[in-house]
């Protein structure tokens, strides 16, 4: 457990060593991206629980992931002026989950505020994910792949088609998330430094929350699920309850990433929900090695903040491609834990539950 | 009988017989539409099924089949006539079939359905990318076949394209020339065989390897052949391969995996339900409403409309 | 006291009739075989049992409960759990942690607990520990616990699995052919072995090939034919018993 | 010192001209030693001024992305081979986005704070560039937009711009086209794109003030490979004309569906229309297709008195031969406007302060540009009206002026 810690410890200095690096160096504008990709890396993160410890391929993440950020633009954004004598309004007003708000371009807007909305938008995605996740799980293989990546597409589909949603252009003009005062989740330059440290001190807390899951009880139950299914349940493990908590699970790291990513952007567009979004998000899972949070969330921060700077240039999906093939091919168990993890030490080859699931 | 020209007419004036006829006239137009979307669905579909029998695995990448096909056979017709260019397109993509088996399929050892998952993925990818960097984004097409993009063939209201006729003719062809192949000559019995046990068939002296090549080259041939003949029809660029290859992966699936003619028909299943739902709901949906479906076929029957249950359950994921 | 009592079940595979009205009983503490050729339903039989397939028709009664209906996890919870013929380790895990994996059903914390990781997990992660390595001692295996499961001989897979069974505390334990592929000494050592468990009072129903070991150890035998009980008694009884004599030898009288 | 060292950072793009890029780059190496050499005293007093560019130059929107990159590409290259803008060498960065919002405000933090550009031009579409609209406000960067929809400048905000016309003067050009020809029930097709969509909402919001009802009213995928079913709903509605509002190649699809299921009404689509290549896709079914569009199309046939003329014909044909024979589209002429605007207001404002050139576009009026005459204001930061189209139409594979 020291050990598990250890490296949370040490992540969280390097997290620090950059920041400092940046603001001595008086490139704070890194930050940016580097704060963007925090969002990424907590749904990789979360996706990496479901593919690698509970076996289950999901090509559909960047579907939970809009769901959460398009919840939360909607709710912030939609304008309730118009319906202010309404008894149902007032009363939200009065109890706070409205609130009023200066808008961008003049104006006040009568909007929900940023929590609530937070809330809802969490656990509407809690719903779906049960929804869908019961069937959907049931499935293997191929029809499992089938079955998110159809799901992705009809989330797609939603909000491409969806007028209140901005349809093509998405939602724009989303207000700051405001935590407590003098604390808010917004793109403001002068915020910066402390979304920086906000944004990764979740990413750190979601790897405690899934490190510590990985070495409990439930983390041991899916490997075993992932290992043997038949055997885990002989033992009176419920595979069907496992997989489909931590499908939950994962839908919900994938959306509070999209909540906290669309305040911070000030607005989200169909591009999050496309597919080509969730093949990303599993190639990175699978460049780290599967079953390999570290692995997962260090792929994320490289490739999520070189993508997010624009250094592929027109090759940015080429350079995915790439990546995703060599890996698959020649270290399907991942870049890191092969060379540099093993090195470290048997700290994480013990839980990998070998070759991926089928 | 009405036909066209309707502007003049105010709808108030029409009969109930002539509604009735038009709302005829309209469901076999519905039809037609929905034939056409199915064919070319079940086109890529097969292309998938040949792959998935010959290896367990779903080529992701099958789509850019229909997309490089499309897109030589463009490029190629600037130098010669078009049965010439079509055949040049479909030899050329048959080489890039063989070209992607032998560099990145052959050498894995029992590799995991998620790792096939992701390499042919990454492969539909980087095809794409390479078109992009080839071709460029900008959107080409072929000559029809016969006529232009104005000709139809006409009965009553009912207009068809000349084209789609090519379309729907072809794709009967190759499920004919196919089901011959499987059935009568050696290697398509070798290649069964194969996909059938490829251990067993190895102990008779099939190389199987060389199965799973040929088996890359006939999809890439069908998907290229496919992609010549909708190309007049729709367009081709480089990132029109990958909207294919999900609705063929989507009736392949329905259909059930490995099943060609199933696939021909769930198809026209698939292809006929998103046109006729665009007659009660907006279009915007139609793809919400194909795929819902689908996932509610898979979560009652898995192995898709025909495929047996027992059958999906024998093969090993 | 009859603690498993099946119920004339029967279950068919397409053309096959695999188990056709089935009835025995299980006493509570004693071992008893379900022997039969090749092909005769036996497997079938103890998937029927353990939940892994629903009978098309009879009953199920364990500890005085109908559990034909319930799903395999469930039934492991209530006290039966079961091993494999082809052994089912879980790759890539320590014997310990196999074994830890058997506590699964004794232990409480969830998801939010395990993400946590609350001092109570902490405790109760000791407890599953102390517990799985006291069955590994009690089992012989103490000194394999950090040794990856699956990289061991076959015959000691054989014993984690059932440590990994037994981890469950089982009222029930489900053998299926625990003596395959194991030379004598071991089947010898296993005989011990399973008297060993009925001794911790636990009752075990096996399915075994090997008749030496059926004949030691077992209290009452079971033979099956085609998917039908063609004779129950006492080792002794069976191998006199004249059917049960065609069956394995054929109809030559 | 010949060949100065201009297209350094013209970006990471690769259009099929690999042997002169690679000459290219050889003489700005060169360029740049030789430049360093000489003085670096006097190479630090004429800075480079740095104009960002965030354009979807691969990905669903690269027929807008791809050739406003490549026009801004030439247009850099031959201001420098000028001697720059006052004096001063220009510094392009040009930055893909894909079409994905996420990146474009990337990119625009990027930009304003780091690369600390003095204008941005793009991005290519309206989704992007609502994103982007509040930072570059907040930056105090001049944004000069490539995307369409109307909400980009209005409400008006202090630094954003836009230089294609706007949705709803195209929306009218059509419906008093209609009126000419009496039709008064329509149908409309759009495509699932913000192009399409913002489109549809101001037919939808014009339509009555033209007397004219909307039969059908329906959206189509940008993927789409066959809409016959979509046209047949149109059909089955009996209408007298068909807008086909999109950007995206599909809405050629939408012109050889609707003929081929013997739809024999006129077809109109909008400025989005705009590409050669569109019409050699919809083949014979483009004959006698209308739609409004800025003059660039037509620009051989316009009348010699016409102020565009001279400037349309020349980039035309600078284009075709940057590009090596590529026909430009609108599309590239949108960020045409936008660098010329820009450049204009440099020398206006004869300085390179933001604040003083903002202010100096504001003032703009009668700046000839592809897209129609521009005459900004501080309330109008588009500065073109329904004047700046031309009701078009196909006639034998060509764009030609539709003649009344």
């Amino acid at each position: 457990m020291v050990r598990r810690y250890s490296a949370v410890f040490a992540f969280a200095l390097f997290l620090v060593a950059i920041q400092l690096a940046t603001l001595f160096a008086g490139a704070g504008y890194y930050l940016t991206q580097l704060t963007m990709t925090a969002y990424y890396s907590l749904l990789t993160i979360g996706l990496c629980m479901l593919i690698g410890y509970a076996g289950q391929i999901s090509l559909g993440h960047a579907g939970f992931f809009a769901i959460g950020g398009y919840v939360s633009a909607f709710l912030t954004t939609c304008d309730l002026t118009p319906h202010k004598g309404s008894a149902l309004v007032s009363l939200l007003s009065k109890s706070g989950v409205l609130v009023f708000r200066p808008g961008l371009y003049g104006g006040t807007l009568l909007t929900v505020h940023p929590w609530p909305a937070c809330v809802v938008a969490i656990l509407l995605t809690v719903v779906i994910a049960y929804l869908v996740g019961g069937p959907v799980l049931k499935l293997r293989g191929h029809y499992l792949a089938m079955a998110t990546l159809g799901f992705g597409i009809i989330i797609l589909r939603i909000v491409l088609g969806t007028e209140s949603l901005g349809a093509a252009d998405g939602i724009s003009d989303v207000p700051g998330f405001p935590l407590f005062p003098g604390l808010a989740i917004s793109g403001d330059s002068s915020l910066r430094v402390s979304n920086y440290y906000m944004a990764w001190g979740l990413v750190i807390l979601g790897m405690v929350f899934l490190l510590n899951l990985v070495h409990s009880r439930v983390g041991r139950a899916l490997a075993a699920v992932h290992g043997a299914e038949d055997a885990a349940s002989a033992v009176g493990i419920p595979t069907a309850r496992y997989k489909l908590h931590t499908f939950v699970l994962s839908a919900v790291f994938a959306s509070l990433a999209g909540v906290l990513l669309t305040h911070y952007n000030g607005g989200i567009g169909p591009s999050e929900a496309s597919v080509m979004k969730s093949v990303r998000y599993v190639a990175i899972v699978a460049a780290g090695g599967m079953a390999n949070l570290w692995g997962a969330l260090m792929m994320s921060l490289v490739l999520n903040y070189l993508s997010l700077r624009g250094y592929f240039g027109t090759f940015d999906d080429a350079v995915f491609g790439i990546i995703l093939l060599l890996i698959m091919l020649f270290a399907p168990d991942g870049l890191l834990r092969r060379h540099i993890l093993a090195d470290l030490g048997r700290m994480f080859s013990r839980n990998a539950a070998g070759e991926e699931g089928s | 009988m009405l036909r066209s020209g309707a502007c003049a007419r105010s709808a108030c004036s029409r009969s109930l017989h002539e509604e009735r006829t038009k709302d005829l006239e309209f469901f076999f137009q519905y039809l037609v539409a929905g034939i056409t979307y199915g064919t070319i669905y079940a086109i890529v579909a097969i292309g998938f099924n040949i792959i998935y029998n010959a290896t367990g695995i779903i080529n992701f990448a099958q789509g850019e089949f229909v997309m490089l096909g499309g897109m030589t056979a463009v490029t190629l017709h600037r130098f010669m006539p078009l049965p010439a260019a079509i055949l040049g397109a479909v030899v050329l993509t048959t080489i890039v079939g063989a070209i992607i088996e032998i560099a990145f399929i052959r050498w894995l050892r029992r590799p995991s359905v998620l790792r096939m998952i992701v390499i042919t993925i990454a492969l539909s990818i980087l095809i794409r990318e390479t078109a992009l960097h080839i071709w460029g984004e900008s959107v080409r097409s072929l000559p029809y076949f016969t006529g232009s993009s104005m000709t139809s063939f006409q009965w009553g209201g009912v207009y068809v394209s000349p084209q789609i006729l090519w379309v729907i003719g072809i794709g009967v062809f190759v499920v004919a020339a196919l089901g011959a192949f499987f059935n009568l000559t050696m290697l398509g019995r070798q290649m069964r065989a194969c996909s059938a046990n490829r251990d067993a068939a190895r102990l008779c002296g099939i190389n199987a390897g060389n199965m799973v090549t040929l088996s890359f080259m006939i999809s890439a041939a069908i998907g290229a052949l496919g992609g010549c003949i909708i190309c007049p029809i729709t367009y081709v660029q480089y990132d029109s391969g990958t909207p294919l290859a999900i609705k063929g992966f989507t009736v392949a699936i329905l259909g059930g995996l490995g099943n060609s003619t199933a696939a021909v028909g769930a198809g026209m299943i698939l292809g006929i339900l998103e046109s006729f739902s665009i007659w009660v709901l907006p279009a915007a949906y139609k793809e919400v409403i194909a795929i819902s479906i689908l996932l509610l076929i898979l979560f009652v029957r898995p192995s898709g409309i025909f495929g047996s249950a027992e059958a999906a359950r024998l093969k090993d994921f | 006291m009859t603690l498993l009592s099946v119920r004339e079940v029967s279950k068919r595979f397409g053309g096959l009739q695999a188990v056709s009205d089935l009835s025995f009983d299980v006493a509570g503490g004693s071992i008893k075989a379900l022997i039969g050729p090749n092909g005769a339903g036996k497997t079938t039989l103890f998937n029927l049992i353990s939940g892994f397939l629903q009978p098309d028709s009879g009953e199920i009664v364990f500890g005085g409960e109908e559990i034909r209906k319930l799903s395999s996890c469930r039934i492991a919870s209530r006290g039966m759990v079961r091993t494999f013929q082809h052994i089912r380790l879980f790759p890539g895990m320590t014997v310990l942690e196999n074994v830890m994996v058997g506590r699964h059903v004794h232990s409480r914390s969830g998801f939010l607990a395990g993400m946590l990781n609350l001092p109570f997990t902490w405790k109760e992660e000791r407890r599953i520990r102390e517990k799985s390595l006291e069955i590994l001692e009690l089992l012989g295996i103490g000194a394999f616990a950090l040794s990856e499961a699956t990289s061991l001989p076959y015959g000691r897979q054989r014993i984690v699995e059932i440590g990994r069974a037994l981890a469950c505390e089982p009222r029930l334990l489900l053998l299926d052919e625990p003596a395959a592929g194991l030379n004598m000494r071991e089947t010898g050592e296993m005989g011990k072995l399973i008297e060993k468990i009925r001794g911790m009072g636990v009752t075990v129903l096996l399915v075994e090939h090997d008749m030496s070991l059926v004949m030691k150890i077992s209290d009452e035998v079971v033979v099956l034919s085609y998917g039908k009980k063609i004779a129950e008694d006492r080792p002794l009884s069976i191998q006199k018993n004249r059917e049960v004599i065609r069956v394995y030898l054929g109809d030559d009288q | 010192m010949r060949e100065p060292a201009s297209p350094v950072s013209i970006g990471s793009h690769d259009y099929e001209r690999k042997e002169e890029k690679m000459r290219k780059y050889i003489g700005v190496v060169l360029g740049a030693l030789i430049a360093s050499l000489i003085s670096g005293a006097f190479a630090r007093a004429a800075e480079p001024i740095r104009i960002g560019a965030i354009f979807a130059v691969t990905g669903p929107a690269s027929f807008l992305g791809a050739p406003e990159a490549k026009t801004l590409e030439m247009l850099v290259a031959e201001t420098n081979r000028k001697g720059g803008v006052l004096g001063r060498k220009i510094d392009l960065i040009i930055k893909d986005s894909g079409a994905s919002p996420e990146k474009a405000v990337s990119f625009a933090k990027q930009l304003i704070e780091e690369d600390k550009v003095f204008a941005i031009i793009g991005p290519s579409t309206s989704g992007e560039t609502m994103k982007i609209k509040g930072i570059a406000e907040q930056g105090k960067t001049i944004l000069l937009s490539c995307a369409a929809a109307e909400e980009i400048v209005n409400p008006v905000a202090k630094w954003v711009f836009k230089t294609p016309q706007k949705d709803s003067d195209a929306v009218i050009k059509i419906f008093q086209e209609m009126k000419r020809m009496k039709i008064s029930r329509i149908g409309v097709l759009s495509g699932n794109d913000g192009f399409g969509n913002a489109g549809k909402g101001q037919i939808e919001k014009l339509a009555p003030q033209y007397g004219i009802t909307i039969a059908a009213n329906e959206v189509y995928d940008a993927k789409a490979s066959d809409l016959t079913a979509e046209v047949t709903k149109i059909k089955a509605a009996d209408v007298q004309a068909i807008i086909n509002w999109s950007v995206v190649p599909a809405q050629a699809i939408v012109i050889k569906n609707a003929r081929q299921i013997g739809i024999k009404v006129p077809i109109f689509q909008s400025h989005g229309f705009g590409n050669i290549k569109y019409v050699q896709a919809a083949g014979a079914a483009a004959e006698g297709v209308m739609f409004p569009a800025g003059r660039l199309l037509v620009a051989d046939v316009l009348p010699k008195s016409n102020p565009q003329r001279e400037l349309l014909i020349r980039y035309k044909k600078n284009y075709m031969s940057f590009c090596s024979g590529e026909e430009c589209s609108t599309f590239g002429g949108h960020a045409y406007d936008a660098y010329t605007i820009l450049l204009k207001a440099i020398g206006q404002a004869k300085s390179t302060d933001k604040e003083a050139v903002r202010t100096a576009i504001e003032h703009l009026k009668g700046f000839v540009g592809t897209g129609g005459i521009f005459n900004f204001s501080p309330t109008d930061h588009n500065g073109l009206n329904v004047d700046a189209f031309e009701m078009l139409t196909v006639k034998n594979g060509k764009f030609a002026l539709l003649k009344k």
